[in-house]
């Protein structure tokens, strides 16, 4: 069956709302300013009404809301809405949530969800386009899902809001909502925490995440079809944890990498995954790593200047064509 | 005796709705992506503030900004441009409707987040007070009363005295909902939204966003107050939410508006009928001041051509100018040299 | 009814104090490093409002969090343990001072960030409301005023209707610079603290911290307000900053607290004299139920006498505790199967 | 002339108030718990008063406050305390102060620092011990200073309250606060945005920044000392700029990269660093690039667990050994 990323959140959030009475939704924004897929989680809203909170704006006060709750025994997930919004609730998030367990001596869990519609998502501009994910890489505690297809999109939201003992960052992306992917309903998921390779190559191992899996499978089949370079497809799927075997496996049989990133380029997800290959996978190395990642830059609002920062399927094929000294 | 006259105020106000009306009309041919929000139904309140101002002074605003620039003297083609994220906007296309300011009129930051702009605008205050002169005024929506970001704001600027006035524009309750005595915001537990900034003995008032005369006068009194040493004044501004004021992107429902609506003629919707009758600021003083004799239809409807002819022109050199070259995005990223 | 007999209270208060006095102690000796913050001079607001409490309910607290321990239950030897960060700790030292929590006492997770617990507990209270029974307590400092956290979880608690009490230990003025009906903490500009959250139209009591029987009445009455489902309440309890509360590290005026000054006997420390003619609720306590004939020196002398044993016994568990072995930094950063 | 960091800090904050009216101090708290330090100040709060604010427990505004301020034409400082409590203030700080002057188009500059005294103090715990250096690197627009030697607190504080046009988050460190440095008061600083090679070597390169410039000099020593081993020490001095070139230099030299980081480990600065030597400096290494920094583990508070995530001198020669094959 073939379903859209936003019919993936959805399905995730009635299933879990039906199977665990724990589930709470505290706000029930999830698809942003996207009416269509907005309409997706109708059924959700009206069939499980008592257990969607209805929310002022008060970021900070929400997220904390869902600690506690957590922390005593619902299983809530916080709609942070923009992913920018987050810095509202940084205290919470980075500060309480995920150092609970660990200061308790393991006494309490805190499974709780933050969702957050991160990402450069066209005209969003300086204040409403930030991926947090690296930032949020330095807050030991917390896991930070990053689903690139609408199947991931589907297993690892349930899995955060049914299984998952721990506090979960859930970056989603307004520009992934359409994309669709073949769902097996019955197939277990792959684990939490291993990456996905999306097509196997040769030539060059390309590494992604999030928005960044499309415009990388994009990029290999432009590079198949042009050059005739034979590019393998690593979505990482998580960030926390982080698959960094599988990362190291794949460079170790292509010896090559370019790692696309919708992060800023210092300090972002690239620099991970490039300091995990100079430290464990130098002797696979042919050639220099690559960051193809947003420079340095605030968002703009013009659709030119963010294009320019933009990282594209054709930044992606540009960056493995350059490792391979083409 | 107020700052503007009888003319100067409707022209203020027009500038601002009929900008808004080109703004809506432009992002539905597609010229710019994105959200964004307009300024219908609380003109006087911007106009009435901004008049009481002087150079010096600063202001703060939010995403819905281009009222307050407006009424602040700010360029209609500037402005326009930058909405369409064109390289003649004041921000080179960089900041687009969300977070326009324009330093040299003292609009020198502009936040999108809720709440965001009250810190901000207390820097702003604390500067004027360090310099010893101005007054700096920050314009919320009723949502800001939500956010951590309100209440720290009006501590730090009761502690230290700062000359400030906190303008709400509470436009969140349709009239039809209103209970008498219950003024309450959507989600703030408040039964009026002054009873909070008073328990932190910060002067607070009430004034009709629908009076543009009210507006004036209560603005020209809190400023002047703030303006000698008084200390931070809040002020709620009850305004009736405009009918084509989406959660999302704004609609002109009954089309262009009509000075002849205010005129006697009826549009063929029916909640702007309502509206119109009740609440549109603008309509209301062409009434009120053409029963006073002091300003005919005839003399609105020439303002309101030049009006619109600023306006088509401000459109065209916004269509007209470029968008900007893709290696505009690298610069300004880092101040270079010293600021003015 | 009182749920706690004289005894009892006195014990409770006792059992903190005792405590408290061994931490400065061991804290001096170099037992334990880091600053900390103790609860001398608050103790019957600790008791009183645990002695409210059900088994189901839950407590969030801060960095001053040791009476609240241990009037809701938790075992001295095993926190003591835990502020010299020994194995035998809660939390096998990882926590130490600041953040101690006991989770099967319904003590999930405490914050040593200024108004933090705040939207912690709103979310403890989620759970009792969703669960349809329990109530939610926590207690925070006057500082917490100054955070925008406060104002967040105020407005949440009052929107959802939530099954909690928020306490308020306000400690921030000394008595000689109180001025009568001008009660503020020193940087927060509301004249009563008590007038924030009624702004948001949460009922509010404020209470003599000084005042054991006064306390356990408020406590008993509000909470059972909250559990019948009436929805948040506020309880500013007005206490008087004991003179050993250093911002740092508090120290022991006057040496150790001795029972007989609540008998007739004068400490040699002028500062200490004050508050406890004046503000010693434990004291206080003590003479009012000897005047009334309800418990006598020689009953207050063995009380104190089997806590101070029950603390000498605490103490050495923690001495003789082991430090955690190096790799035990390691363990429980993740959460592994399901929590109970 | 010999001074403390803290004696720089205290000399900056007192010459930048007499140098110029438009130097405001939001918070007077700087040298956090240390009481002998809070004395270095004292000339500065008496004789200035009237631009030292006092503060309520406000982070969020007082962050604002400074922005707004900056914007409209002072140059306040904002004492952040303790280094965890930038996250109460971090929306004003990634959201507004970064952007305020790209989204602006250059109109306004934001000449504001936020002084935060961050990092692993000792008994901090979970709560009180973040180093938020790679995160707010993550957000273009912020300069971020992190001084490992009082030279360099007090010419970079001072650079920063009277030079800057730009936003500072100025890192400082409660465990630095003792170490002293030769101050030459005639001498020009060097320039903000270059690294300093702070002992030259010809086996390894160390690269650090903050608390971890005297650890990895002891290091140094100790390689020196005990295995004949020269190593080079290159202090960052500041995150943002990073100094990228005298880094790649100083590796090209020596063939050989140890990082020491007081981040935690993944999306660390250490992973900045690694990052840059994989995309530039590959053909340099004659072994992988080591990190030696705080596991992904929230600071506990027991001082055995506390030291046994404290990166060391000890760790830091033990990791140079490491690269050096021995
Ligand atoms: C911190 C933050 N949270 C959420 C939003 C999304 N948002 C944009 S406008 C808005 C409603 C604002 O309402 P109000 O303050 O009353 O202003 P109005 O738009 O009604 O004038 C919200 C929630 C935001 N911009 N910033
Ligand atoms: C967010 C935050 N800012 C600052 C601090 C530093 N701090 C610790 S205790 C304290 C004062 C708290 O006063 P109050 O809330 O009245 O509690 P008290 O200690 O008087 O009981 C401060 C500012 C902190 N822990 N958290
Ligand atoms: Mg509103
Ligand atoms: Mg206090």
């Amino acid at each position: 069956m073939k379903i859209t990323f936003a019919e993936g959140l959805a399905k995730a959030i009635y299933e879990s709302l039906a199977a665990d009475p724990r589930v709470v939704l505290i706000g029930s924004g999830f698809m942003g300013l996207n009416v269509a897929a907005r309409q997706m989680l109708e059924p959700a809203l009206r069939e499980f009404s008592d257990r969607i909170l209805v929310t002022p704006v008060s970021e900070l006060a929400l997220a904390g809301a869902g600690i506690g709750a957590a922390a005593c025994g619902q299983r809530p997930v916080v709609d942070l809405s923009t992913g920018s919004f987050i810095f509202q609730a940084f205290a919470q998030v980075a500060n309480e949530a995920a150092n609970i367990h660990y200061m308790s001596g393991g006494q309490t869990s805190v499974p709780v969800t933050f969702y957050s519609l991160a990402g450069m998502r066209g005209a969003g501009a300086s204040q409403h386009s930030h991926r947090t994910q690296a930032m949020l890489g330095q807050v030991p505690g917390l896991q930070i899902f990053t689903p690139g297809g609408a199947e991931d999109a589907y297993g690892l939201l349930k899995w955060a809001l049914l299984e998952s003992q721990n506090p979960t960052v859930f970056i989603s992306h307004s520009l992934l909502l359409g994309e669709t992917a073949e769902l097996d309903p019955g197939a277990p998921m792959l684990p939490v925490g291993k990456a996905r390779i999306r097509r196997t190559g040769r030539d060059v191992s390309i590494i992604a995440s999030s928005i960044m899996v499309p415009r990388a499978l994009a990029a290999a089949q432009a590079l198949e079809r042009e050059h005739g370079v034979s590019a393998e497809v690593v979505d990482l799927r998580t960030i926390v944890p982080l698959d960094r075997q599988t990362v190291l496996q794949s460079v170790a049989r292509t010896g090559r990498a370019v790692i696309a990133d919708e992060c800023h380029r210092s300090f972002g997800v690239a620099a991970e995954i490039a300091a995990t290959l100079a430290e464990d996978g130098l002797a696979s190395l042919k050639a220099p790593v690559i960051r193809v990642a947003v420079p340095d830059v605030p968002i703009p609002f013009s659709p030119p200047l963010e294009a320019e920062l933009t990282v594209t399927a054709e930044k992606i094929a540009a960056g493995a064509l350059r490792v391979l000294g083409r | 005796m107020p700052k503007l006259t009888v003319a100067e105020r409707v022209t203020a106000m027009l500038r601002i709705r009929r900008f808004e009306e080109q703004c809506i009309r432009l992002s539905k041919e597609g010229q710019f992506p994105g959200h964004y929000h307009v300024y219908i139904g609380q003109e006087p309140t911007a106009v009435a503030a901004c008049a009481a101002l002087a150079a010096e002074d600063f202001v703060f605003s939010t995403w819905r900004n281009h009222g307050h620039l407006l009424a602040r003297g700010a360029a209609a083609d500037r402005m326009m441009a930058e909405i369409l994220g064109k390289a003649g906007g004041y921000a080179g296309g960089r900041s687009g409707t969300l977070h326009l300011s324009v330093r040299e009129l003292g609009v020198p930051a502009t936040s999108a987040l809720v709440g965001a702009s009250l810190p901000l605008a207390t820097g702003g205050a604390l500067a004027c007070k360090r310099r010893g002169s101005g007054v700096t005024v920050v314009f919320f929506g009723d949502a800001a009363l939500e956010e951590g970001a309100f209440y720290e704001a009006m501590i730090i600027a009761a502690v230290w005295k700062l000359p400030i006035l906190f303008v709400c524009e509470n436009n969140s309750i349709p009239p039809a909902q209103r209970k008498r005595g219950q003024y309450t915001s959507s989600t703030l537990p408040a039964a009026r939204l002054a009873d909070v900034p008073q328990s932190l003995q910060i002067a607070t008032e009430v004034v009709d966003g629908a009076d543009a005369d009210a507006l004036a006068g209560c603005f020209e009194r809190l400023v002047a107050e703030v303006r000698s040493g008084g200390g931070p004044r809040f002020v709620e501004v009850r305004c009736t939410r405009w009918p084509g004021n989406f959660p999302l992107w704004p609609e002109l429902p009954g089309g262009e508006w009509q000075l002849a609506w205010a005129y006697g003629q009826q549009p063929d919707h029916a909640d702007m009928a309502a509206w119109l009758q009740q609440s549109d600021p603008v309509l209301l003083y062409l009434r009120k001041q053409a029963a006073a004799g002091a300003l005919d239809r005839a003399q609105a409807e020439a303002i309101d051509a030049s009006v619109r002819a600023e306006m088509t022109a401000a459109v065209r050199f916004a269509l007209d100018s470029p968008l900007p070259a893709a290696n505009e995005a690298y610069e300004h990223v880092w101040a270079q040299g010293r600021q003015a």
